[in-house]
C-alpha cells in the first residue's frame, strides 16, 4: 500500500440533512471525515439510525430527496464529487465508483439477462461495442469465481442462487474498473457459508486490483475478518476511528467499548454481557421474585427428567394444487430429529436458514403438527403420535418468545391487553385488577416502566418491544420457553440486554429454555447443551463447552471456522 | 355528529394537503345535507301530495323567469328541483353506503376465513371470487336486476329497488375486500403476533376477530371509500338505464335520465343540477379516497 | 375470401362515392324497431305500419284514411256471409312471382291458422276459397259489416315462396316460432327490404315494378330504432336523419325554432284511459271490500284528475282531452259523451265521503314508460293530484315488456291503457275488446273485467249490424252506458307529433302509422 | 408454460362450467318458458304436452346436460324479442362492440401509458398536477354524462360529428365493419372516446403507481449507481416492469370494457352486444340475457388465457418455471 498515493475516497466534515415535515431538520450525518486509500477496505459500522448507510448512499449519489448535504466535501480520487447531482468532473458513477447492496434477491432487474445488466454499464461508460462488452462480461463473471460463466450469461436473476446473484452484483461493480466501491451490508442476506466466500471475495480484489472498498456493516465479525481500517458511527457522529486491530482490540470511546463488548464471542463463555447503563435491577429483581413466589412451582433446580423430548420428529410441508386430487410438492422440513431438554437448562438448536430449526419450534409451541414422531412433554405426548388437543395447563406450560419485536406485538393494541390476555384467559387472576397487577410486576419483571401499559407498541424501541414480549410469555407462567431467534433482528448492544435479561430471568425463576439461533456465539453464551442441525437433522449434538471446545462433526467444525468473529482480526491471524 | 366535526382535523393531523381537506369538508358537507334532506329540503319530493303539476319546469329562482320559491327550479312534475336533489343524494349515498357495507361485511369475513384458514376453504372462497370477477360490475348489476324484475313483479318499487340495487352492487364489490383481506390476513397470520395468540391457545374467532381484523382494516377503509363513489356511480349509472330508482323516489341518477330528455328542449336545468351534484359529490369523494390510498399504500410511500 | 373481400371493397367503395344523382333517400328513426317481418306473427301497429311498405293488403287506406282497393279491384257479397273479391292482374312480387288468388288463399289459411299471433284481426272469416285465378270469396261467421276494415291490414304473401321456403305456417311472437318468412319478406308492395338488422336498422329500396303509381319520389328508406329521445333529436338536429317520428313533446319548440326543421302534428285516434279492477278485492288492499266497484268513487277519481293541467304541462297543450273512448272521427264518436267531469277536488272529496270513504283508500297505479307519449309522466301527475284528495296510489312503472303481459292478467287495480281502434277504425272494437267480459272472443283487452248487460246486448246486436246508422247509434249508445258507469277514466287523446327537415313532405295519419309511400323528399 | 397453461384452462373450464349453470338457472326459472310460450287460454293437457316437448319433465341433470350440448353446439335459443336465433343476433352485434372497444383500448393505451409515466416522473410538476385533476374528475363523471355532454358540444353544438349508430358499414364475409368508411370512422371518435375516457384514467394510474413502485425498487437504485443515463434508466429499464401488470390489467379491461359499452352504446345507440343486452333485460328475454351472459363469460376467459399466456412469454420468472 502506498500511503502517499492520492486517497480514492476522502470525506470531510460532512454533514447530511433531512428537513422534516413539521419544519424541523433531521441531522442524519454530523462532521463526519474518513480516508481511503487503494486497495484498502475501511469499514463503517454502527448500529441502526448510526448514519452509515447514508454516507454509503451520499457516496453512491443515492442521497435522496429531500437529504441535503448541509456541509462538508467529498472527494473522489481526488476529485470534489457533488453528491446531490451524483457527479464530479472527472469522475463518473458506476466507471469510477462501483456499488454493492445488500439484497442480492432484489438488486438485479428480474426481466434482463445477467449479459444485459453487466454489459449496458460499459456500453455506456467504456463505449465498447457489443462483442467486446459481452467477452468482458464473460471475463468479470469468471474473475469473481461462477460456474459455469458462459451459461450464466444468457440466464435471467432468478434461475441464480443468492450468492451467485452477489456476485453478478460485484460483477457489475467492477465492470468499469472503479478506483472506488461502496459495498452496503454486502453479505448481511446471505448465510455464513456463502457470507465467507462473498468477504474473500472482496478482500481478494483489493489486495489484487487495489481498488478501496467502503464497507458499511453492522457485523463486528465481518470486519474483524476483512477490514484494514474501521470507523465506528453513533447517532451520525463518527466516534472512533482507526486500524481494525487497534480499534477492535483497544477501543478509546465508550460507546465504542460498550459496543465491541456487547458482541458475543464464540472463543469463551463469559456470565454475562457487559452492557451501558443500568437495566434497573432493584425493581426488576422484585418483581421477578414476585413471579416466582405466585407461579406454583413443584420443584426446584435442574432436574434430571426431561421436561421435553422430541422423538424422531419429522415434518413435511406440501404446496396442494388447487384442483383436488393434483398432488402438490413434497418437502421435508424435519427428517427423524431426536432430542430432549432438561429441566431448568437452556438448550439451544443451531443451524443455517432452512435447516429446519424454526420448524421444530413451531411444532413444540403446538403452530405446526408433525407428520411423524412425537413431543412429550413431561412424559405427555403433546405433539404428533398418542396427542391430544393442547389445552389448558399444557398451553400454559409452554409460550414462545419471537424473532420480529415489530411483528410480534399487535400494533393494534395497548401493551396492557396483549400482556392480560393469556392471563385473563388461562384465568391466572381471580379479577381485572389482579390481572392488571400481574402485568404490572411482568413489565417491572422486564425492566420497563408500569405505565407501559397504557400504550401502544409503536411507542416501544426494538428491544423494549422484545421485552414486553418475553413479558407476555412470562405471563402465562410458563415452565419451558421457546425462544425463536430471539435477537436475530436487534442490534448488537440490544442483543447484548436481551440476552442478560433471558438469563437472569431463568435464573430467578427456575425456567426452562429452548433457544433456536443461527449465531453460534449467541448459542456458545446462552446454552447449557446445544444440537447443531442441517437439513433437517441433527448432526452433533453435546454439552455447549463440549461441542465449542473440540467440535466432532466436520460440519461443526466447518461453520465454527466459517464464523467471523472478534478473536480472529485480519492481520493478527497473519501475524499469529 | 362528532365524528363529522372531528374528521377534518383527524386529517390535518394526519398530514393532508389543502385541496384533501377541502374535499373532504365538501364530502362531509354534501353528505350531511343528503342525511338531512328532511329536515333542510324547502319541500318534500316524495309526497306525492306537495307539488303541483302547474309548477312544472318553472327554471332556477336567479333566472329571468325563475319563481322565488323554487331555488333550482322545478322538474317536469313540479317538484322542487332542490328537495328532489336532497332527496336524491339520500338515496344515491343510503344505497352506495349500503352497497358498500353489505360489500365489506361479506368480503372482510370471506376474506378472513380464506386468509387464515386457507387450504380448500380459500380455494373455494378465491374460485368464487374469480367467476365473480369475470363480469364487471356495471354487467353483474344489471342481470341481478333484471333478473329480480323478471321473477319479482315488486322489485321495481320505492321499496324493494333500493335493496335490490345494494345487493346488485354488492355482489361484485364485496371480491375486492376478500381478495385485500384474504392477502393482508396471510400477511398478518404470518406474523409473530398471531403466532403467540396461537401459542397461547386463543380460540381461532378471536385470534381473527380481536387480532387479525383490527389489523387488516385500513385498507378496507381505503377501498371503501373508493367503492363508496364507485357505488354511486354504478347505482346512477342503473338508474339512468332504466332499472333503478322510480320516478316516484327518484336518485340523482333517475333524476339525470329524466333531465336527460329535456336537454334539448331549453330545460337544462333538470340534467345539469343533478348531474353537477352527482359529479361534485363523487369527486369529493375520490379525491379523499385517492389521497387515504397513496396514504396507507406503503407502496407509493417515498422511501428515506 | 380473397374474391369476396375484393367485391366488399368495391361495394365500400361504391358507398363511399354515393348514390345516383337522382338517388332520394329517407333516412329517418322512432324510438321502436321493426318486431318481425312476418306480418302473422305479431299484433303491432308500429310493425304493421313499416310492412305496409312491402306488402300490400286486399283493400288499403287512402292519403284520406277511405278503404280503396288495393291488389284486390272490386268486391261484392254473393250471400250475407261470403264476399266475392276480384283480383288485380299482372302484380309482381319482389322475387318476381306473379300474383294469383293462390297466394290469396295461401295468406289468409296462414293467418287462420291457430298459431298465428294476429289470428284475432281476422277472427270471424271462416275461409277463402279459390274461384278462379283472379277472384276469391271470403266466408265469414254471418254477417259481418267490418271484413273490410279487417282485410285493410291483412297482408298478401307469395304462396311459391313460401312453400319454397317452408313458411306457410305462420309465425308467432308470443310463442317464439319463427319461419323464414320473420326475417325476409317478399310483398308486392312499393318498396323492397334490402336489409333488415334488429337494433341496428332496416333498409328500404324502391320496388320500380309496383303496380301502382307512385305518390313518392324516394328510391331508398333508411331506418333506425333510436329509443332515447334525446338522441333522436340530436341526430335530426345534426342532419343525420331526415324524419324523426315519434318527435318528443317537450322539444317541438326547440326544433320548429331551428332553422331548417319543421314540427308536423295531428291529433291521433289513440285514446289514453284508465283502466279500472272490478273485481272484489283490490290487490293494494287484500281482504277488504274493493271501492272501485262504488261508481261514486270512480267519478270522484275523474274529478280529481287536472286534465287541463296535465295537458298543458305534460302534454305541453298538443293533446286533446276527451270525456270518451273514441276519437272524433272514428265511427261510434257522439259529441255529447265527450265530456270529463270537471276537476274539483271538493266534489271528489265529496264523493269519497258518501261512498264511505272520506279519508281515502290505497290502490296501485300502473303505468309504461316506453309505450304512449309521456305516460309515466302523465301518471306521476295524477298519483299527485289523487294523493290531495286521500286516494294513495301506488305508482309502479315499467317497461311495456312486462307491463303488457302483467296486465292482461289482470294484475293491476288501476292501469293505462291506449286505446286506437286499429286496425278496423271503428268505435266497435272499444266494445268488442274494452267493455265486454271476456268471452266468445269478445272483451280480449277488458283487464279490469268491467261487465255491464246492456252493453253485453248492445255489442252483440251491433256485431251483426249491416245498416251503419243503426250501427253507429247503438256504438255510441253503449258508449253512454260506459260514460254513466264511469267503465274506464278516459284522459286524453294523444297528438300524432313528427319532426321533419325542410324539404321533406311527409303526410300524417292519426293513426300513427308512417306511409313514406306518400312522402317526397328535396 | 404447460403447467401454467394446464391450470389456467382448468381454471376457464370452471369458469364457464358456473356460468352455464348460471345461464341455465336463468333460463329454466327466470320466466316460465311454459307461461311465456302457450297461448293465454291454453289447457292443462296442452301446457303438459308443451313442458314434454320442451323436455322440462326430465331430471335436472338430463335438462342442464341437453343445455350444455344444445349450447356447444352453438345453438343458444330464439330471442323472445327479436324472433332470430340468439347465435345469429350476437355474431351480427359483435363486430360493433369489438371495434368500439379496440379503438376505445388503443387510445387509453396510447394516451395512458405516457401520461402515467410523466406523472410518475415528474410527480410534483404542473402538467402531472393537472394530469392528476383532470383524470380524478374523469373517474368521477359517469360515462352518460360524458357522453351526453360530448354530443351537446361535437353533434348538437358544432355539427362535426355523427350523435349515433356506427354510420357506413362494410360487410367483410359476417364481419361489418366501420374501418373502411369515412362515416364509420367518424362515428366512432365519440363513442370511442367515451368508453375510452374510463379506462385511460386507470391505465394512467396504474402505469403511475407501478412506475412510482419500480424506480424506489433496488435495482433501479443499483443501476442508478452504476451511473446510467437517467433516460435509458427510466423508458428501457423501469417502463418495462411497470408495465408488466399493465398487460394483465388492460387484458382484464378488454373484459370490462365489452360490458361497459353497455352504457356507451345506449347512448350512442350503437348497435352492438351491449344495445342488445340493455334491450334484452328491458324486454326480459331471457333468451339472449343467458347468452350474452355465457358469451361475456367465455370472452373474458380467452383473454384472460391469452393474458396469461402472453404474461409468461414477456417475464422471464414464469418462463423459466414452466420450462
Amino acid at each position: 500500500m502506498n500511503a502517499h498515493s492520492t486517497p480514492v475516497l476522502a470525506i470531510d466534515s460532512l454533514r447530511v440533512e433531512y428537513p422534516l415535515a413539521n419544519g424541523s431538520v433531521f441531522t442524519a450525518v454530523e462532521n463526519a471525515s474518513l480516508v481511503i486509500q487503494p486497495g484498502e477496505i475501511h469499514a463503517l459500522v454502527g448500529e441502526s439510525g448510526a448514519g452509515k448507510t447514508t454516507i454509503g448512499n451520499t457516496v453512491m449519489g443515492l442521497l435522496e430527496k429531500p437529504g441535503r448535504i448541509a456541509s462538508g466535501s467529498i472527494r473522489i480520487d481526488g476529485k470534489a464529487f457533488d453528491a446531490t447531482k451524483g457527479s464530479a468532473a472527472g469522475i463518473v458513477l458506476g466507471r469510477d465508483v462501483g456499488a454493492i447492496f445488500q439484497d442480492p434477491m432484489t438488486s438485479l432487474n428480474p426481466l434482463f439477462t445477467i449479459e444485459d445488466q453487466l454489459m449496458e454499464a460499459m456500453r455506456f461508460h467504456l463505449k465498447l461495442d457489443k462483442a467486446a462488452a459481452s467477452a468482458r462480461a464473460l471475463e468479470l463473471l469468471e474473475s469473481v469465481g461462477i460456474p459455469e460463466p458462459r451459461r450464466r450469461l444468457k440466464a435471467y436473476p432468478h434461475q441464480l442462487s443468492g450468492g451467485q446473484r452477489q456476485r453478478v452484483v460485484i460483477a457489475a461493480a467492477l465492470s468499469c474498473n472503479p478506483k472506488l466501491v461502496v459495498a452496503d451490508e454486502p453479505t448481511t442476506a446471505l448465510d455464513v457459508s456463502v457470507q465467507s466466500q462473498i468477504l474473500k471475495l472482496l478482500r481478494d480484489l483489493a489486495d489484487s486490483r487495489g481498488i478501496g472498498i467502503l464497507l458499511v456493516t453492522h457485523n463486528m465479525g465481518v470486519v474483524a475478518q476483512i477490514a484494514d481500517r474501521v470507523t465506528i458511527m453513533h447517532r451520525g457522529k463518527v466516534i472512533e476511528t482507526g486500524s481494525t486491530q487497534e480499534v477492535l482490540r483497544h477501543p478509546k470511546a465508550t460507546y465504542a467499548r460498550a459496543l465491541i463488548g456487547a458482541v458475543p464471542r464464540i472463543d469463551q463463555r463469559l456470565d454475562r454481557f457487559p452492557v451501558l447503563g443500568d437495566e434497573g435491577k432493584g425493581r426488576a429483581e422484585e418483581a421477578r421474585a414476585e413471579l416466582r413466589a405466585k407461579a406454583e412451582r413443584q420443584e426446584a433446580g435442574v432436574d434430571e427428567a426431561p421436561i421435553l423430548s422430541v422423538e424422531n420428529l419429522c415434518v413435511d410441508y406440501t404446496t396442494s394444487g388447487w384442483l383436488p386430487g393434483s398432488a402438490g410438492h413434497r418437502f421435508r422440513a424435519v427428517d427423524g430429529v431426536s432430542f430432549s431438554v432438561r429441566s431448568g437448562e437452556v438448550f439451544g438448536l443451531v443451524g443455517e436458514s432452512g435447516c429446519g430449526k424454526t420448524t421444530i419450534a413451531n411444532v413444540v409451541s403446538g403452530l405446526v403438527r408433525p407428520t411423524a414422531g412425537r413431543v412429550t412433554y413431561r412424559g405427555q405426548s403433546i405433539a404428533g403420535e398418542g396427542a391430544t388437543h393442547r389445552v389448558g395447563p399444557l398451553r400454559q406450560a409452554i409460550q414462545m418468545i419471537f424473532q420480529d419485536p415489530y411483528s410480534s406485538l399487535n400494533s393494534r393494541m395497548r401493551i396492557g391487553s396483549i400482556l392480560s390476555e393469556p392471563i385473563l384467559f388461562y384465568r391466572l387472576a381471580g379479577s381485572r385488577a389482579e390481572a392488571e397487577s400481574d402485568v404490572a410486576r411482568l413489565i417491572e419483571a422486564v425492566g420497563l416502566e408500569v405505565d407501559a401499559a397504557q400504550r401502544f407498541p409503536h411507542a416501544f424501541s426494538g428491544g423494549q418491544r422484545q421485552r414486553l414480549s418475553i413479558a407476555r410469555a412470562l405471563g402465562a407462567r410458563p415452565k419451558l420457553i421457546v425462544c425463536d431467534e430471539p435477537t436475530s433482528s436487534l442490534d448488537v448492544s440490544v442483543q447484548a440486554q436481551i440476552l442478560n435479561l433471558l438469563k437472569d430471568l431463568r435464573d430467578a425463576t427456575g425456567l426452562t429454555l429452548l433457544l433456536i439461533s443461527h449465531d453460534l456465539a449467541v448459542v456458545r453464551q446462552m446454552c447449557d447443551r446445544v444440537a447443531v442441525m442441517r437439513q433437517g437433522q441433527i448432526v452433533e449434538q453435546a454439552e455447549s463447552e463440549t461441542l465449542f471446545e473440540n467440535p466432532q462433526h466436520p460440519y461443526t467444525q466447518e461453520l465454527l471456522s466459517l464464523v467471523p468473529t472478534l478473536d480472529r482480526i485480519r492481520g493478527e491471524t497473519q501475524a499469529a | 355528529m362528532k365524528t363529522l366535526a372531528s374528521t377534518p382535523s383527524l386529517f390535518i393531523r394526519l398530514g393532508a394537503p389543502i385541496s384533501v381537506i377541502l374535499a373532504a369538508v365538501l364530502a362531509l358537507f354534501l353528505v350531511a345535507c343528503a342525511l338531512l334532506a328532511s329536515w333542510i329540503a324547502p319541500y318534500d319530493p316524495t309526497d306525492l301530495a306537495s307539488f303541483e303539476l302547474i309548477n312544472a319546469e318553472l327554471p332556477p329562482a336567479f333566472t329571468a323567469d325563475g319563481d322565488p320559491r323554487f331555488l333550482l327550479g322545478t322538474d317536469n312534475q313540479g317538484r322542487d328541483l332542490l328537495s328532489a336533489m336532497l332527496y336524491g343524494a339520500r338515496v344515491s349515498i343510503a344505497i352506495g353506503g349500503g352497497a358498500v357495507l353489505l360489500a365489506a361485511t361479506l368480503g372482510v369475513t370471506l376474506g378472513l376465513l380464506a386468509g387464515y384458514f386457507g387450504g380448500r376453504v380459500d380455494a373455494l372462497i378465491m374460485r368464487v371470487a374469480d367467476v365473480i370477477l369475470s363480469f364487471p360490475t356495471i354487467l353483474l348489476a344489471l342481470l341481478v336486476s333484471g333478473i329480480a324484475r323478471a321473477i319479482f313483479p315488486g322489485a321495481a318499487t320505492a321499496e324493494w329497488a333500493p335493496i335490490i340495487l345494494i345487493c346488485a352492487i354488492a355482489i361484485h364489490e364485496w371480491v375486492q375486500y376478500a381478495r385485500t383481506v384474504r392477502a393482508a390476513t396471510m400477511v398478518e397470520t404470518a406474523k409473530d403476533y398471531v403466532r403467540a395468540a396461537k401459542v397461547i391457545g386463543l380460540p381461532v374467532r378471536r385470534i381473527m376477530l380481536r387480532h387479525i381484523l383490527p389489523n387488516v382494516m385500513s385498507p378496507v377503509l381505503v377501498i371503501s371509500t373508493i367503492n363508496l363513489a364507485a357505488a354511486v356511480l354504478t347505482e346512477a349509472t342503473l338508474s339512468f338505464l332504466g332499472v333503478g330508482m322510480p320516478p316516484t323516489y327518484p336518485s340523482l341518477g333517475t333524476l339525470i335520465r329524466i333531465g336527460n330528455e329535456f336537454v334539448f328542449s331549453g330545460i337544462w336545468w333538470i340534467a345539469l343540477f343533478p348531474a353537477l351534484a352527482l359529479v361534485t359529490l363523487v369527486l369529493a369523494v375520490n379525491i379523499v379516497g385517492d389521497w387515504l390510498r397513496d396514504r396507507f399504500n406503503p407502496k407509493l410511500r417515498v422511501k428515506r | 375470401m380473397k374474391a369476396r373481400l375484393f367485391a366488399s371493397l368495391t361495394v365500400a367503395a361504391g358507398a363511399l362515392m354515393g348514390m345516383p344523382a337522382e338517388a332520394k333517400t329517407l333516412r329517418w328513426a322512432s324510438p321502436t324497431d321493426i318486431t318481425t317481418l312476418d306480418p302473422y306473427a305479431h299484433t303491432e301497429s308500429f310493425t304493421t305500419s313499416m310492412l305496409h311498405h312491402v306488402f300490400d293488403p286486399l283493400v288499403r287506406r287512402s292519403r284520406a284514411l277511405e278503404l280503396e282497393p288495393a291488389l284486390a279491384v272490386s268486391w261484392k257479397t254473393v250471400k250475407p256471409d261470403t264476399w266475392r273479391f276480384e283480383l288485380r292482374r299482372n302484380v309482381k312480387f319482389h322475387n318476381g312471382n306473379p300474383f294469383t288468388s293462390d297466394d290469396v288463399v295461401a295468406s289468409i289459411n296462414r293467418i287462420l291458422d291457430p298459431g298465428a299471433r294476429a289470428r284475432g284481426n281476422l277472427a270471424t272469416v271462416v275461409k277463402a276459397e279459390k274461384v278462379d285465378d283472379f277472384t276469391i270469396d271470403i266466408v265469414t261467421k254471418g254477417p259481418y259489416p267490418l271484413l273490410l276494415n279487417d282485410l285493410a291490414g291483412i297482408y298478401i304473401l307469395d304462396k311459391e315462396w313460401m312453400e319454397a321456403n317452408g313458411a306457410l305456417k305462420p309465425g308467432n311472437i308470443a310463442t317464439g316460432v319463427t319461419t323464414a318468412a320473420s326475417t325476409a319478406a317478399i310483398g308486392t308492395g312499393p318498396f323492397k327490404v334490402e336489409s333488415y338488422k334488429p337494433d341496428a336498422g332496416t333498409t328500404f329500396v324502391v320496388n320500380p315494378e309496383w303496380w301502382d303509381k307512385p305518390q313518392h319520389n324516394l328510391t331508398r328508406i333508411e331506418f333506425k330504432p333510436v329509443k332515447s329521445d334525446a338522441t333522436r333529436v340530436a341526430a335530426l338536429l345534426s342532419g343525420e336523419l331526415d324524419l324523426i317520428a315519434p318527435a318528443p313533446l317537450q322539444d317541438l319548440q326547440r326544433i320548429s325554432s331551428s332553422q331548417g326543421f319543421k314540427v308536423i302534428e295531428e291529433p291521433s285516434l289513440r285514446l289514453i284511459m284508465l283502466s279500472l279492477n272490478f273485481r272484489p278485492e283490490l290487490k293494494a288492499m287484500p281482504g277488504q271490500k274493493n271501492p272501485l266497484l262504488d261508481v261514486k268513487v270512480r267519478q270522484a277519481m275523474w274529478h280529481a284528475i287536472d286534465l287541463d293541467t296535465i295537458k298543458k304541462r305534460v302534454m305541453r297543450d298538443k293533446s286533446r282531452n276527451t270525456g270518451t273512448l273514441v276519437a272524433p272521427p272514428v265511427p261510434g264518436y257522439a259529441k255529447d259523451n265527450d265530456v270529463p267531469l270537471a276537476y274539483n277536488q271538493a266534489k271528489a272529496k265529496q264523493l269519497l265521503t258518501e261512498a264511505g270513504f272520506p279519508n281515502g283508500f290505497k290502490t296501485k297505479l300502473n303505468c309504461p314508460n316506453d309505450r304512449y307519449i309521456n305516460d309515466e309522466q302523465t301518471c306521476v301527475a295524477i298519483a299527485s293530484m289523487w294523493a290531495k284528495v286521500g286516494i294513495q296510489a301506488e305508482l309502479q312503472s315499467e317497461s311495456r315488456a312486462t307491463y303488457f303481459p302483467r296486465q292482461d292478467r289482470g294484475e293491476f287495480d288501476v292501469s293505462m291503457v291506449g286505446w286506437a281502434t286499429l286496425p278496423p277504425m271503428d268505435g266497435f272494437s272499444v266494445l268488442s275488446s274494452l267493455l265486454t267480459e271476456q268471452k266468445d272472443g269478445y272483451g280480449g283487452s277488458n283487464a279490469g273485467t268491467y261487465s255491464n248487460p246492456k252493453v253485453e246486448e248492445l255489442t252483440r246486436a251491433a256485431a251483426v249490424e249491416l245498416d251503419e246508422a243503426k250501427r253507429r247509434a247503438m256504438l255510441a249508445e253503449a258508449l253512454k252506458v260506459a260514460w254513466d258507469t264511469v267503465a274506464y277514466i278516459p284522459l286524453h287523446q294523444q297528438p300524432v307529433a313528427w319532426a321533419v327537415r325542410d324539404g321533406v313532405d311527409v303526410p300524417q295519419f292519426p293513426d300513427e302509422y308512417v306511409r313514406l309511400w306518400f312522402a317526397t323528399v328535396k | 408454460m404447460f403447467k401454467v397453461l394446464l391450470s389456467r384452462l382448468g381454471q376457464a373450464a370452471l369458469v364457464m362450467l358456473v356460468v352455464s349453470a348460471v345461464s341455465f338457472v336463468m333460463f329454466r326459472y327466470v320466466g316460465d318458458p311454459v307461461a311465456t310460450m302457450s297461448r293465454e287460454n291454453a289447457s292443462v293437457e296442452e301446457k303438459a304436452e308443451l313442458r314434454r316437448s320442451l323436455g322440462l319433465d326430465q331430471p335436472l341433470a338430463v335438462q342442464y346436460g341437453r343445455f350444455l350440448t344444445r349450447t356447444l353446439s352453438g345453438d343458444l335459443g330464439i330471442s323472445y324479442r327479436n324472433q332470430r336465433p340468439v347465435t345469429a343476433l350476437i355474431a351480427e352485434r359483435l363486430p360493433a362492440t369489438l371495434e368500439l372497444v379496440i379503438v376505445a383500448t388503443i387510445l387509453s393505451l396510447a394516451l395512458g401509458i405516457p401520461l402515467g409515466v410523466l406523472c410518475a416522473l415528474k410527480p410534483d410538476g404542473i402538467a402531472a398536477r393537472l394530469v392528476q385533476a383532470v383524470s380524478l374528475i374523469g373517474i368521477s363523471t359517469p360515462t352518460f354524462v360524458t357522453g351526453i355532454v360530448l354530443i351537446l358540444v361535437f353533434a348538437v353544438s358544432l355539427g362535426w360529428l355523427p350523435s349515433f349508430g356506427r354510420g357506413q358499414v362494410v360487410d367483410l364475409g359476417w364481419w361489418s365493419t366501420g374501418f373502411l368508411t369515412v362515416s364509420g370512422w367518424k362515428s366512432l371518435i365519440l363513442p370511442g372516446i367515451t368508453l375510452a375516457l374510463y379506462q385511460l384514467t386507470l391505465i394512467m394510474r396504474l402505469v403511475r403507481a407501478e412506475m412510482i413502485d419500480v424506480l424506489s425498487s433496488d435495482y433501479i437504485r443499483f443501476a442508478k449507481a452504476r451511473g446510467l443515463p437517467t433516460r435509458y434508466i427510466h423508458f428501457r429499464l423501469a417502463l418495462r416492469n411497470a408495465l408488466m401488470p399493465v398487460i394483465t390489467v388492460t387484458g382484464l379491461q378488454i373484459g370490462s370494457l365489452i360490458a361497459f359499452a353497455i352504457v356507451t352504446e345506449t347512448v350512442f345507440q350503437w348497435p352492438g352486444m351491449g344495445l342488445l343486452f340493455i334491450q334484452a333485460v328491458s324486454f326480459v328475454d331471457i333468451p339472449v340475457m343467458a347468452a350474452y351472459l355465457l358469451f361475456v363469460g367465455l370472452l373474458f376467459v380467452l383473454i384472460n388465457t391469452v393474458v396469461d399466456i402472453l404474461y409468461a412469454v414477456v417475464d422471464p420468472r414464469l418462463r423459466a418455471r414452466s420450462a
